[in-house]
């Protein structure tokens, strides 16, 4: 068993036009970005992109934005300051955006690789993004029924990875990642270290049979 | 009429955050309050990202930038402090666990209600965030904010006008003009900023002000 | 913030009678063995006990059974070899019994943590576990619907401890303690060794937030 | 006929487990497979009680009493392993995450329903386990059992008469007699154990087989 390819560039090169991405990170902690820079050289189109933020500046997200790359975006924050590769792409309709609650996204990425159905949530009762959604009302609490969201592809980030896919993370770059590994039905993990030696049992996060393909990248951004 | 400035207000603030209380401390200048805490009280600061144990801001040389808070400043690991990953954390939020979260508005109605996440301007894209989770999650949701708006209209009203984050979810409001809590009956005060009287404050106020009981 | 006690009886001495306890482990790997026999000392009764298995021989959840401290259990495999005195209440209709499948009760377990109102789950959709209970069919795959699991107490067991509840785990002890922590009103946990440091962030698996005492107790099962 | 002692019927299923599958081996006489997998496939096991790289068995005073899979036997770990928590566990088996999973069986029917968790039998407390989450999560599901119960009865059913664990959810069927595939149209023979005949298993199967396409 052995998930280790030799460059960024094979790790993505299956990632078809139209296939649904989710990226890791939150702001630019924990952000796959030598997968990212890959799958703007590989030129992929018309993605939906699930990520948390939808970038800033011009790298990363942003630049994926800038090339014209994404049709569709799902995210609880595209706002972040520079995010103007997603503000103009919005604001000149090229782009379709789906607002999530940051918990709500999580979990129904959590639910997609726990093979759940769906669940019911407090978060967004009696609100906007409820609007149009299945509710019901338990011990007077009233919750919002939410369906999974699994992807083609999940793009992840670990600190330090073995052969068989294991990983581990570091500080708050943990974020996304260990459950966008588990929604998509082809995981892609790039690690700033990757390990001849097996990871410890114990510290492993993201147990390897969530990953299918593993890539070191050494930089931190 | 007397008002705090933005770390006057964080200060009065957190004299209200109890020793060995976890508390959520929302983006942006909610995030002032924990240098103002007493430091004989150890209060460990959860930030939706991943970590429970947020410290201060690191020395210059010793940033990582990949640790950093929701607001995505650098920050240093508080004694005591976990890592983990997104639905852990919102489990966390959303199950009841953080005692205290402290949250910025643009308005808040005499029952509760909130809106913190976007105004009726659709030039910009929706963003919601964290807020929704944990307002229907922390069982004590302070808002801290300035008590009108920059036009002078009021953000303490009858009803929301702006999109929700939460229903009759805010128990306390701290302004830079006076300390309210919201009862059943509706707004309460608490305390007036040094010098102000509650008829002032309440003529900058559209929902009705109780006086302390 | 220290939430330590000195003792195993002080840890356990508000435990009333009638209350619904979590009890970590499997087979005998996790099972908090101090607090349980702590518990038993203590004397509470009519306990509505949630725990994966039913205990085997005269010892932990076996003695707690033996004493008749049970008044109704919860759990998934209550026939494991050795449990004589569960079945032995069971056959003389002295104990209540849900039986849930395994993955259901952690799900409903870690729902109650996680504030979730509910969750669709394909786990025994069409058998008889699953009658009188809401069901729904999606894209051809039926679901149940499940309700969240809390309980007034978790007792658990980890490895190691601090002062601020933190937990590591220690191999497959590690099993239905973390859900159970997130999950009960009042969690309490024995660790094999308390440390006066902090555990590395990175290594804690059930962060202090949701244990509200912490006991050492050296001894390995 | 000519009947495969247990042993001898985990070496023939072991034969189908490939290089490089993620396997769960439920409890009891399906834990005998592993051992018989050949050595030049690299095979991780899942156990439900929170491990990926279940190990053999330990050697004498290297035993850890909090080791254990979920039959409760003593393991040791393989390399590549990884523990996690019961709900993260269980998120691995419903989420199609696992290649293989091999199980015990009271009844199979020829539609692929499985009863392996009650009999008819009231005297006993109900005890379900971790089965019902593995057949609706595991895409291949195998099922090793004796073709017929101790007094001749059989266990290849049209239709399943105990409590079912799961609908049409099983793949293959490994018997003492026979290898069996569960397709569309029922049961198909896919091989025999030396010496025995269609005919003859036939005879002791309540379902229809097919003969191989």
């Amino acid at each position: 068993m052995d998930k280790r390819v030799a460059t960024l560039a094979e790790a993505v090169r299956n990632i078809p036009d139209g296939a649904s991405v989710m990226i890791g990170g939150f702001g630019n902690s924990g952000v796959p970005f030598g997968l990212v820079d890959a799958l703007i050289d590989h030129g992929a189109k018309n993605l939906t992109i699930i990520s948390n933020n939808a970038g800033a500046g011009d790298f990363g997200l942003g630049r994926l934005l800038k090339e014209g790359q994404v049709s569709k975006f799902v995210c609880s924050y595209p706002r972040s300051r520079g995010s103007v590769w997603f503000e103009k792409a919005y604001a000149a309709g090229e782009i379709a955006l789906e607002i999530v609650p940051q918990g709500t996204l999580a979990e129904r990425i959590r639910a997609a690789g726990a093979g759940l159905g769906g669940f019911l949530t407090p978060t967004g009762f009696g609100t906007r993004l409820a609007e149009g959604k299945e509710t019901r009302v338990i011990d007077g609490k009233g919750y919002v029924f939410e369906a999974p969201l699994s992807a083609d592809f999940a793009l992840i980030r670990g600190e330090k990875g073995d052969r068989w896919g294991n990983l581990s993370y570091h500080g708050t770059a943990r974020n996304f990642n260990p459950i966008m590994a588990s929604a998509a039905r082809h995981t892609i993990a790039e690690v700033r270290q990757l390990s001849e030696a097996p990871l410890d049992p114990e510290s492993v996060v993201s147990p390897g049979i969530f990953v299918k393909s593993i890539v070191e990248y050494g930089v931190r951004p | 009429m007397n008002s705090l400035t933005d770390q006057q207000l964080a200060a009065r603030l957190a004299l209200d955050i109890p020793d060995g209380a976890y508390v959520n401390l929302g983006i942006g200048k909610p995030t002032y309050v924990s240098s103002y805490v007493p430091s004989d009280r150890e209060v460990l600061y959860h930030s939706e990202n991943g970590i429970i144990g947020v410290g201060p801001t690191p020395a210059e040389g010793e940033e990582d930038p990949e640790m950093i808070d929701a607001s995505k400043r650098l920050i240093t690991v508080a004694p005591g402090a976990a890592f983990f990953e997104h639905a852990d954390s919102f489990a966390i939020m959303r199950g009841g666990h953080i005692d205290i979260a402290v949250l910025g508005a643009y308005q808040v109605a005499e029952n509760g209600d909130l809106a913190n996440w976007a105004t009726l301007d659709e030039k910009f894209p929706p963003a919601v965030g964290g807020a929704m989770d944990l307002v229907v999650g922390v069982p004590k949701i302070f808002v801290m904010m300035k008590h009108v708006n920059k036009d002078g209209s009021p953000k303490l009203l009858k009803r929301c006008t702006y999109p929700l984050t939460g229903l009759a979810v805010v128990n306390r409001v701290y302004t830079d003009l006076a300390v309210l809590d919201v009862t059943p009956e509706g707004f309460r005060l608490v305390e007036l900023t040094d010098g102000n009287s509650l008829d002032d404050v309440q003529a900058v106020t559209e929902a009705r002000i109780l006086p302390p009981v």
